[in-house]
This record gives C-alpha cells, sequence and structure tokens, in this order.
C-alpha cells in the first residue's frame, strides 16, 4: 500500500473520471456529487504523505521506478521530495476546493466539465511528481487540454480567444522545452552511452557552459511562459479574467506553479554553471522585479475586479522566482513556500470573485461598493484573504514574502529595496479595491438584496483560511519539510556555499569573541 | 558527313517543332507540329542505331498518342479556346527555370566540356543479333518485371478511360 | 563539321526539356499542357537512346520503350478525364478550370 | 519455373501478384456476377480476401527473412528486393487499404458511384505501391509510381458528374505527369552516369562522380522535383490542396495516406541507395523544402474553412517534417521518418474518415462549420476527432508526439538546431487550426442536420485508428520495435 501511495495520489483522480464518463449526462446531481467525492478522496488519499514524509531525508522519497518505452530509454518514475510534498498537497486541496465551488456556477454540460477538472488533477500531480523528464514532459501537455476545454467552453464571452492564445503561449513554450531536454538526453547519450530521461542520471552530466546556456534558455522559455514571468504574462490576464471561476483558481494556484516548479527542479540542479552565470542571474533578477512593480502598477489601474487578481499574480510570482533566482536558502524556501501561499491567497481571491459573480453577474468594480453591508460575513472573508495576500504578519504571506525578501537582501541589496516597492504597491492596490467595493455606502441598488455565504460557500472559504491561520502562525513545519532539499538544490549550485557560510560565522563568531575578551 | 547532317536535320525538326507546338493557337496545328517533332526524334532513333525504337516511336506514339490526341481536339469544340487568351501568368515560372538551365549550361560552359563525359565502356563483343532481337532478349530477361507492370499499368489506363468516359448510370 | 558525339544529344535533349517546360508552365490550353509534357518525354529518349549507343547495350532503349508505354497510358487517362471535365463544363482552359482555388 | 522467372522471384513478388489478381477479380466480377446493388459488399469481400492473402505473404516473408537470417533477398536480377524495409512499408499499405476500403461503402452509395471500379483501382494502385517500396531498379520504379499515379488519377476524378472532382483530376494529372517527366529525365542521366538502370550499380557511378558535376547537379534537381511532388512537399504541392479537397474523401484519404507512404518509401530508397553520395547537392534543396513546406503548410492551413483543404495543408506540413528527418541522416532520423509516417498514417487516415462520415446525403459535409456541435450529436465521433487532431499537432500522449519526437531528437543531434527550433515553434501555429476544429466541434452550437453517416465499416475503422493513435502514444515500444527491425540491414 505505502509504497504505491504516490501512484494512488496520481491516479485517484482519473480513476474518478472514467468512473464519472459512466454516469449518464442526464443525473446531474449524481455527477456533482461524485465529482466532489473523487476530489475529495484525492485530497485524502495524499494527507499521508505529509505524514509519512522523511524531513531528514534531502533526496527523493517513495520513488516507484518501472519501465515505459525501453526503446527511448522512458521510465515510469515517480517521487517527491519537500518541494513536490507542498506542491502536490496545494493541488490536491485547490482541486478539491475549485470542485465543491463549481455546485452552482456550472449549469450546462456538467459531466465533461468534472471530467475535466478530474483529468487536470492527475496532470498536475503528475507534474509536480515525475522523476523522469518524459514523463514530466507528458503530464506537462496533459494539462494543457482540459485547461483549454474549462476556459473555451465554461468562459466568459471572449473565451475562444483566450483559450487558444493561453494553448499557443505554453505550448510554443513547451515545444522548445522539449529541445531543450532532448538535448540533455542526447548529451547524456553522448558521455554515458546509454539513453535515459532520469533526472538522477541527467544530473551526473557534465556540460561545457555553452551547452548549458542554450538549454537553460530553452527551458526558461517553456518555464517563463508558464509562471508566467514578465514579458511572457501577456496570455495570463485573458486567461484567467474569461476563464470559470473554478478555472481561475486552478489556473492560479496550481498551474503557474508547474513554471516555477520547473526552475527548481529542472533548471538550477541540472544547469548549475548557467544558473550562476551572473549574466543569466542578473537578467532573472530584473525581469522578476519587473513583474514585481509592473504587476502591481497594472492591477491598481484595473476596473475589472479579476483582472485585477490575475495582475497581481504577476506581481506575486514576481517574488518567487526572484527568491528562486537569489540563489540560497532563504530565497528558494522562501519561494516555494510564497507559491502555496500564493496558491492559498489568490486561490481565495478568485473564488471572492467568484461569488459576487455568480450574484450579480458583474466584474466591474464600480458595480459594487458598500456589500459590507449586506454581505458581512463575506466581506471579513475578503479582508482576510486581501491581508493574506497583502502580507500582513500572522498570516500567510508574510512569512513568504519576508523569507525571500531575506534571500534577496543576501544576494543583492538593490533587489531587495525593489522588491520591498512591490509589496507596499500591493497593499496599496489591494487595500483600494476592498474600500471600492466592500466599504463606503451602497451605490447600485442591485447590491442591497444580495444574500451573504451560503453554508457550501464557507465551506470553500474555511480549509484555505485554516491552511493560511497555520503557516502565518507557525510556519515551522513548512522550513522542516523544505530545509533538506533546499540546501542539496543550493549545494548543488554553489558548491562550497554552506562551508563559506559556516566559515563567515565562525569568523564572526570569533571576531565578537574576541572582542568580549578585550573588553 | 552524312550522319553528321542529318543529326542536324533531325535535331531541327526535333526542336523546331517542339517550339511550334507550343506556340500555335490552334490545338490541331500544335498536334501536327508536336508530329514532326516526334519525326525528329524518331530519326535521332534511327541514327542512333535503334530501329525498334524508331518503328515504335512512329507506329505507338504518332500512330497511336497524336492520333487520340486529335480526335480528343475534334470532339471537344475548340473555336472559342483558340481565340481566348493563350498563355496564362506564370510566365515568370518559365523564365525562372530558363534561368536555371542557363546557369547549367554556364557552369558547363566554366568546367569545359570534359564535365559533361559518360564513363567509360568495355569494348562489347558484336553479338550478330539485330537490334530487335537484343531489345526484345533485354525486356523479357532482365525487364521482365516491369513489362509485366506495364502490362497492369495498361489495363489501369483502360479501365480508367472507360471510368472517366461513360456516362452517369 | 564536327563528328556527333553525345553531347550534340543531351544539349538537344536538355532544349527539348526546356521547351516542354516552358510548354507546360505557359499553356492555357490543356491539350497543348498534354502535347508539352509529350515533348519531356521525348527529351527523355533523346537522352536514354544515345546513353544506350554509347555503351554499347540495349538497357536505354528498353526504358524508352516503357517511357513511351507511360506515356500512352497517362494520355488515355488524361483525355478520358478531359471528356468528362468537358461534359460538365465547356472548357479546356487550364486556369478557368477555377471551381478549386488555382 | 524457368531463368526468367525463378522460385525466388516468385517468392517475392507474389504479393503484388495477390493484389493485382485481385483487383483484376473485383472488376470481372463487379462486371458479370455482381450487376445488382444488393451484391455489392461481395466486393468489399473480394477486397478484403485479396489483403488477406496479401498479409499472410507478408507475414511467411517477413518470417522466412528472420529465419534465415537474412537481411535482403534479391530477386529479378536486382529489380526487386525484400527486406525489412519494404515490409514494413507493405504492412502500412494493407492497413491503410483495408481501412478505407472498409470505410468506402456508405460513402460511394451516397454518391451514387461504382463499387467495382473503385475497389479493383484501390487493390491495383496498391500492388504499385508495393513496387516503390521494393523496387531496386529505375525502370521498375518508374513504372511503379506511374501505376500507382495513374490508378489515383481516375479515383480522384471518380465523382465524374462533379465538376469540383474532373477538375481535381486533370489538375492532378496534368501536374503529376509533368513532374513524372522531370523525374524521368533525371532517371535517363542517371542511366547515362552509370551505364545502369539498377540502383545499387547507379549508387557507385554518382560516389564516382565529383560534388556539383552538372550532369548529376540537373539528374538530382530534376528527380527531387519529382519526388518532392509525390509526397506532396513544397514548392510542388500546389496540386495537392486541389486534388485532396475535390477528390472523393475517401480517396482523398487513401492518398493522403497510402500514396504519401510510397512515395516517401521512393524517396527514402532514392535519397539512401544511388543519391546518397550526392547529399551535399540534395541536402540544401531538401531543408528549403522542408522548410517551405512546414511555413506554407502552417500559414496557409490557417484561412481554410474547407476541412479537407485544411488537412491537405497540414499533410503538406508533415511532409516537410518528414524530410527534416532526412535532412537529419542518421540513425534516429532515418528510424524517425519511418516512425513518422506509421503514426501520420493512422492519424490522418483517422480524420479523413470522421469527414467521410459526414458526408450526407442532403449534406456535403466538409465545411468547419458542419462540425458544429459534434460533441453533442456524436459524442464519440467528436472525441475521436480530437485525439486525431491533438495527434497531427504532436500534443502527447498521442501518437504524433513520438514521431515529432525522433524529428526534433535527429536535428539536435546532428547540429541543426536552428532546423529544430524552427519545426518546434510550427507546432504551436498548427496548434491554431487545428483547434478550429476542435472549437467548432466542442464549443459551437449544434445546427439541425441529419445523423452521420455511419456503417459497422466507418465505425470499425475509426476505432482501429483511433485506438493505434492512442496506444502508439501512450506505449510505443512495439510499434518502435517493428520500426527499429525493418530499418537495420
Amino acid at each position: 500500500m505505502s509504497n504505491h501511495l504516490l501512484s494512488i495520489v496520481l491516479f485517484t483522480p482519473l480513476a474518478g473520471m472514467l468512473i464519472l464518463l459512466l454516469i449518464p449526462a442526464a443525473q446531474k446531481n449524481l455527477i456533482r456529487i461524485w465529482a466532489n467525492v473523487a476530489a475529495f478522496a484525492g485530497f485524502l488519499v495524499s494527507l499521508p504523505l505529509w505524514v509519512h514524509f522523511d524531513r531528514g531525508n534531502g533526496g527523493f522519497q517513495m520513488v516507484e521506478r518501472g519501465d515505459w518505452i525501453p526503446a527511448l530509454g522512458v521510465k515510469y518514475n515517480i517521487g517527491i521530495d519537500g518541494v513536490s510534498l507542498l506542491l502536490v498537497l496545494l493541488t490536491t486541496l485547490t482541486g478539491f476546493i475549485a470542485i465543491l465551488s463549481s455546485w452552482n456556477a456550472v449549469d450546462r454540460h456538467e459531466k465533461s466539465y468534472y471530467a475535466m477538472f478530474l483529468l487536470q488533477q492527475t496532470g498536475m500531480i503528475g507534474v509536480f511528481v515525475a522523476l523522469d523528464f518524459f514523463l514530466f514532459y507528458v503530464f506537462w501537455e496533459v494539462v494543457l487540454i482540459p485547461m483549454y476545454f474549462i476556459i473555451g467552453v465554461w468562459g466568459g464571452p471572449r473565451k475562444l480567444y483566450a483559450a487558444i492564445k493561453f494553448f499557443m503561449y505554453t505550448l510554443a513554450g513547451s515545444v522548445l522545452m522539449l529541445l531543450g531536454i532532448l538535448t540533455l538526453y542526447f548529451e547524456h547519450f553522448n558521455q554515458f552511452n546509454f539513453y535515459t530521461f532520469e533526472i538522477s542520471e541527467l544530473l551526473k552530466l557534465n556540460l561545457p557552459l555553452g551547452i548549458q546556456q542554450w538549454v537553460f534558455w530553452a527551458f526558461f522559455i517553456g518555464f517563463a511562459i508558464k509562471v508566467p514571468m514578465f514579458p511572457f504574462h501577456t496570455w495570463l490576464p485573458d486567461a484567467h479574467v474569461e476563464a470559470p471561476t473554478a478555472g481561475s483558481v486552478i489556473l492560479a494556484s496550481v498551474l503557474l506553479k508547474m513554471g516555477t516548479y520547473g526552475f527548481i527542479r529542472f533548471s538550477l540542479p541540472l544547469l548549475p554553471n548557467a544558473s550562476i552565470d551572473p549574466w543569466i542571474v542578473q537578467t532573472m533578477a530584473v525581469l522578476s522585479i519587473v513583474a514585481i512593480i509592473y504587476g502591481a502598477l497594472v492591477s491598481l489601474m484595473q476596473e475589472d475586479w479579476k483582472k485585477l487578481v490575475a495582475y497581481s499574480s504577476v506581481s506575486h510570482l514576481g517574488f518567487c522566482t526572484l527568491g528562486i533566482f537569489s540563489l540560497n536558502p532563504n530565497g528558494i524556501a522562501g519561494s516555494v513556500l510564497q507559491q502555496i501561499n500564493h496558491g492559498i491567497s489568490t486561490g481565495m481571491l478568485f473564488l471572492i470573485v467568484g461569488v459576487v459573480y455568480e450574484r450579480r453577474h458583474t466584474r466591474l468594480i464600480r458595480d459594487y461598493g458598500g456589500l459590507a453591508h449586506v454581505m458581512p460575513n463575506f466581506a471579513f472573508i475578503f479582508a482576510f484573504a486581501m491581508l493574506s495576500s497583502a502580507g500582513l504578519p500572522l498570516l500567510n504571506g508574510f512569512i513568504g514574502e519576508f523569507t525571500i525578501l531575506q534571500g534577496a537582501f543576501e544576494a543583492s541589496r538593490t533587489w531587495a529595496a525593489f522588491a520591498v516597492t512591490g509589496v507596499v504597491l500591493g497593499a496599496a492596490y489591494l487595500l483600494w479595491v476592498y474600500q471600492r467595493t466592500m466599504l463606503g455606502q451602497i451605490t447600485n441598488a442591485k447590491n442591497r438584496l444580495l444574500p451573504d455565504l451560503s453554508l457550501r460557500e464557507w465551506a470553500v472559504f474555511l480549509p484555505f483560511m485554516a491552511w493560511a491561520l497555520w503557516i502565518g502562525i507557525y510556519p515551522k513545519p513548512y522550513f522542516d519539510v523544505l530545509e533538506k532539499p533546499v540546501a542539496q538544490l543550493v549545494e548543488r549550485v554553489r558548491p562550497g556555499y554552506f562551508e563559506a557560510q559556516a566559515a563567515r560565522a565562525q569568523a564572526a563568531l570569533i571576531d565578537s569573541g574576541k572582542e568580549t575578551t578585550l573588553r | 558527313m552524312v550522319d553528321t547532317l542529318s543529326f542536324y536535320i533531325f535535331a531541327l525538326m526535333a526542336l523546331g517543332g517542339g517550339v511550334m507546338t507550343i506556340t500555335r493557337r490552334n490545338a490541331v496545328h500544335s498536334a501536327l507540329w508536336l508530329i514532326v517533332s516526334l519525326l525528329g526524334a524518331a530519326g535521332l532513333f534511327l541514327l542512333r542505331g535503334a530501329e525498334f525504337l524508331f518503328a515504335a516511336q512512329i507506329v505507338l506514339y504518332i500512330g497511336g498518342v497524336v492520333l487520340l490526341i486529335l480526335y480528343v481536339v475534334m470532339l471537344v469544340n475548340l473555336d472559342e479556346t483558340a481565340r481566348a487568351r493563350q498563355f496564362n501568368k506564370q510566365w515568370w515560372i518559365a523564365l525562372a527555370c530558363v534561368a536555371v538551365v542557363g546557369a547549367e549550361i554556364a557552369f558547363v560552359m566554366k568546367r569545359g566540356l570534359g564535365a559533361l563525359a559518360l564513363p567509360g565502356v568495355a569494348a562489347v563483343a558484336p553479338t550478330g543479333e539485330g537490334n530487335t532481337e537484343r531489345v526484345a532478349d533485354v525486356l523479357f530477361s532482365e525487364y521482365m518485371l516491369p513489362f509485366e507492370i506495364a502490362s497492369l499499368l495498361l489495363l489501369v489506363a483502360v479501365v480508367g478511360a472507360v471510368v472517366m468516359a461513360k456516362k452517369r448510370v | 563539321m564536327h563528328p556527333v558525339t553525345n553531347v550534340h544529344y543531351m544539349v538537344l535533349s536538355v532544349a527539348l526539356l526546356l521547351v516542354g517546360t516552358i510548354g507546360v508552365l505557359t499553356r492555357r490550353n490543356i491539350v497543348i499542357i498534354l502535347m508539352s509534357i509529350e515533348l519531356i518525354l521525348n527529351a527523355v529518349n533523346i537522352n536514354l537512346v544515345a546513353f544506350s549507343h554509347h555503351f554499347g547495350d540495349v538497357h536505354g532503349q528498353v526504358f524508352a520503350i516503357f517511357v513511351i508505354a507511360v506515356a500512352a497510358a497517362e494520355t488515355t487517362v488524361a483525355l478520358g478525364i478531359l471528356i468528362a471535365l468537358f461534359r460538365n463544363k465547356e472548357t479546356v482552359l487550364a486556369d478557368e478550370v477555377d471551381l478549386l482555388k488555382w | 519455373m524457368s531463368e526468367f522467372y525463378t522460385a525466388t522471384d516468385h517468392y517475392v513478388v507474389v504479393p503484388a501478384i495477390m493484389l493485382a489478381l485481385f483487383g483484376c477479380a473485383v472488376l470481372l466480377f463487379d462486371f458479370w456476377m455482381f450487376p445488382q446493388a444488393r451484391h455489392r459488399k461481395y466486393l468489399l469481400l473480394v477486397l478484403i480476401g485479396g489483403e488477406i492473402f496479401t498479409g499472410v505473404h507478408l507475414w511467411r516473408q517477413g518470417n522466412f527473412l528472420s529465419a534465415q537470417g537474412l537481411s535482403e533477398l534479391v530477386a529479378f536480377r536486382g529489380s526487386l528486393v525484400l527486406d525489412g524495409f519494404s515490409l514494413f512499408f507493405n504492412w502500412i499499405f494493407v492497413a491503410a487499404t483495408i481501412i478505407v476500403a472498409i470505410a468506402s461503402y456508405r460513402y460511394l452509395e451516397i454518391e451514387g458511384e461504382h463499387h467495382g471500379e473503385y475497389y479493383g483501382l484501390i487493390l491495383v494502385a496498391q500492388s504499385g505501391m508495393f513496387f516503390l517500396a521494393a523496387g531496386t531498379d529505375l525502370i521498375t520504379l518508374f513504372i511503379g509510381v506511374e501505376l500507382m499515379a495513374l490508378c489515383f488519377y481516375v479515383m480522384v476524378g471518380f465523382l465524374r458528374g462533379q465538376k469540383r472532382s474532373n477538375e481535381a483530376a486533370i489538375k492532378y494529372l496534368l501536374l503529376g505527369a509533368f513532374s513524372s517527366g522531370l523525374m524521368v529525365y533525371g532517371f535517363s542521366l542517371l542511366y547515362g552516369l552509370s551505364g545502369s538502370t539498377k540502383l545499387s550499380v547507379i549508387g557507385q557511378a554518382v560516389a564516382a562522380r565529383e560534388p556539383w558535376d552538372p550532369m548529376l547537379f540537373l539528374a538530382i534537381a530534376t528527380i527531387s522535383v519529382g519526388l518532392l511532388f509525390k509526397v506532396s512537399a513544397a514548392p510542388f504541392h500546389m496540386w495537392a490542396p486541389d486534388a485532396y479537397e475535390g477528390a472523393p474523401t475517401t480517396v482523398t484519404a487513401y492518398l493522403a495516406v497510402g500514396s504519401k507512404a510510397a512515395s516517401f518509401a521512393f524517396l527514402m530508397r532514392m535519397y539512401l541507395g544511388p543519391l546518397s553520395e550526392g547529399r551535399p547537392t540534395w541536402e540544401p534543396l531538401l531543408i528549403g523544402a522542408a522548410v517551405l513546406s512546414m511555413t506554407i503548410g502552417n500559414i496557409a492551413a490557417v484561412t481554410q474553412s474547407n476541412v479537407k483543404r485544411l488537412l491537405a495543408y497540414s499533410s503538406i506540413s508533415h511532409a516537410g517534417y518528414i524530410l527534416l528527418g532526412l535532412v537529419a541522416g542518421n540513425q534516429t532520423g532515418i528510424k524517425g521518418m519511418a516512425v513518422y509516417i506509421l503514426v501520420y498514417a493512422f492519424m490522418t487516415m483517422g480524420a479523413f474518415i470522421v469527414v467521410v462520415a459526414l458526408r450526407r446525403k442532403e449534406l456535403i459535409g466538409e465545411d468547419i462549420d458542419d462540425m458544429a456541435g459534434l460533441i453533442h450529436k456524436s459524442p464519440g465521433y467528436a472525441v475521436l476527432m480530437l485525439i486525431f487532431l491533438l495527434s497531427l499537432a504532436g500534443i502527447p500522449p498521442t501518437a504524433g508526439f513520438i514521431g515529432k519526437y525522433y524529428i526534433f531528437l535527429a536535428l539536435l543531434e546532428t547540429g541543426h538546431y536552428v532546423l529544430a527550433a524552427v519545426a518546434a515553434l510550427y507546432v504551436a501555429v498548427a496548434i491554431y487550426y487545428y483547434f478550429r476544429i476542435v472549437r467548432s466541434m466542442f464549443v459551437s452550437e449544434a445546427a439541425e442536420t441529419p445523423p452521420l453517416a455511419t456503417t459497422v465499416g466507418v465505425r470499425v475503422a475509426l476505432a482501429v485508428t483511433g485506438v493505434l493513435t492512442l496506444v502508439m502514444g501512450v506505449y510505443p515500444e512495439p510499434f518502435l520495435r517493428l520500426a527499429q527491425s525493418s530499418l537495420t540491414r
């Protein structure tokens, strides 16, 4: 049982989907119930991962390995470390919540809708657990198709444009990434004389810097489009705005993390020399900072509530990439944690927009105002999500951003200074949108009779709120999980980093010792 | 000398006939010039000792193919076509072809005619057989397979022509 | 006069190929295009016979026979299709065949 | 058996004889014995019988080769060869012919056309393909390609009451005859270079010439034009959209798969055999043709509203991808071509057969809009079409990805980084027009249309192509082994 735990987590949603397909399309409630059961089951089976995870081990755990396509050297190889563990848990929880939130929002072709979500769950989990590059790529692409349909069939007025734009952008990136993968695969054959896609084998590669740089850029385009990093972000507002609420939640909470995860899992360890190449690091940092500030400024100017949240994602993901390319334990661990935090807070924000959209069918900020009078519970939750996203201490966002800033500071004070302005701007646009929608007098008569949250809607928000509080108040378990893998990663990219740190600490200690003795 | 002279005469027939074929307004005239061109080619075959092919060219090609073309030209009414614009707008492609061949010729000029040399041959002992016998020998030994396939090809041609030409049932 | 060599034949053949190609590409009348194709095939045959003579064997001549057979078969089918086309639409101009974009 | 026709000759050529005989049998039966409509299905049975015979013989030939440990068996004094390569392609032809034939029955009834000549021509065309895959002599190859092409000229114009079909046929024929004229001109030069028509002898003679020899150059140029025309690679692709659109849809499927696979077999035989030493001359030509094919195919497909025409342009771009395997030219590239052709065969056939099913008595059903709302009316067909389209685009886990995988890998291995990047980016362009069909099927609202014209044959054909397209994507191992074994000489 436990040695196949990961496969069970991976394929539970798929099995749920296959059973779902057997239910006649007319049985709408049965379909809804089953989809929720399947998604909840998917979440439940993922919980043992947290329990059984060995925190003292920096390598991959719960590894399952078997032949898939021997002719190409492709293996079915899955396993997790701390980074993937957190992202898998985020995926299973968010997937369940997204499906739960769709109960009333989706009123046509329910069967296909839920089938797409469940298929997507398997794809996303697969991306985070795959340890074979081929397998990873297959899952990576599998995710695109359900998302295309979720946006394209159940989306808003410009859904077709948004859906195909999303698909083409990400596909263009991923085929270039494929070329990078194939280059590694081929170089590995040149050096070791057998074909394999396994990460553990590819790590043994010894590549000249030139090839590393090319492969890095190939990977970069694939991952950066997914994140999305600054010049590649234009698909994101369209996709987020047109997608149905649950689609936006999944897109923001999980799909974007596939890009940052790619940097952490593949770009850095496989291409260590390229990753510390000063020019590349500078470029990454500048793009991240531009994303942070640009995303925040554009958010500030949005008329459309959902678009505001979408651009805020660009800004937050900028923190994540900045953390990664700080290339120190704080930066990377903070980045992973911030990815989880962003999943939680932005997921909540999209759900919040979804709640009012379901009632009023408009997303324009000026159509609202004073909602706190009629929907006090809702206003409370929005305040919670907003503060969590803005990084208020005692909530999750603070921990993540603070750790990233520590990392960035260690790498470069300039970066940290710019990033801090992003934090400030983030607080500004969030507070302003809160003020415009929740506070003041009710300006629009249609808003007077809006019902407050239903029980189901409470159920949607509670898990996220609980998780946000846990991370905010007691983040240690998360850092425990991340410590070893992140340390290993930093050691791989910057050999001798920890020795140097220790030596410096030692020197500082001696210095202070000297001071005390002198005194 | 006679050979040389006849080569030039036949070559002129082949080439001149060809040029006239593609420039005539009336398809019937084109077909008649095509016959001239084919006759020129047949003469060249004779000069190069291919008697059988000479006969085949006249009987099959001129007697068969060109007559078939003429027959269809007569069958479909072409008066109107003769008055219409004769050349389409793809002349620039044709020009490109001429340019390619021109470049090729220039290249050969530069390289010298030696570039066109064919591989030498071991002296072949004359067998004493006539050309037709030798053709038959080779055709039914070495090239029996294509010969058989060619029969299938002609069958398809017949079936195809029938399918195409019959009225809808 | 120079004695006639293979080069003479090859030059003639290339010239005939060129004439045929120009005919195919520039003429509008389908029947004349067909005739131009016949010219190309004749260029082939002149080549084959000349080479055959050079090598002192008859392989080239046999090849030429096949070329003639193929020419005959192609023409037959072409004319069949032409008649069917003419029945439906009274033109033999290639670019008036325009239901499908050319 | 005389010395002219030995037992070996017979053994090697038997599949072609079977095909030709059964083709004639279909014609004769149609003529004498089954004039009534209710007997038509027996004609189909005769065809399937012929394919079964052919298949059994191919299977025995394969076993014979492996049992004897032979890499090849030469027959007809070097005119024909039985090797893994020819067997591999012949299996594709058998599969393609059966699948197309069983999907054709209802379509022919709706169009009100004769069955006898149709099935007969399909079989004879397949025997032409046999010679393309197995021929090693210029004359055999030339006659084989003409045999196949002639059958296709007739089949494309099979709906002789429709102007569209007439025009497609005459255009296809004129351009086809022109290009084979050029090709055979090149053949005549090859004969002049070597004094033989056997590919092996020609190979030595070509190797002996200097690079950029004018005769060799002219030969390679004209032969390349002919070959690129046959595989419908740009800039010699003009016939393909017209022929594909005007032809009966079942013939389009056969043209896009059978004819293309056979032409690629021919092309590989030529470029990897006698012309391999001329690589410096033809490699730039092929690179240009491949890039142009991908560009024209993918760009022009974007604006098409007719599904057949769209798929025609997509097949032009696929020809470009396959040619890239030859440009790379290493083991991976060659294997990639074989694998690509295999997966291409099934996914393309599947897509066209969906279009076949859309043809109803009252509705042509070839427009993208005719597919509107297919998911609600015939969900099975819509999902299958989605799989085919994803595969055509090359998205894992479908078969098309495996083909593209090999091509990309081969290009990277041989250092063609820019080509690889261009080829990869066109995948993203391709998804745009493939998904116009998907959009119509899944997102647009359904119009009131009659139910699809389905038969058992169409369903079986779709099931087979669909399952294979998925299986070759998810578990390609056996198929890769097949391609591997057929190419190791």
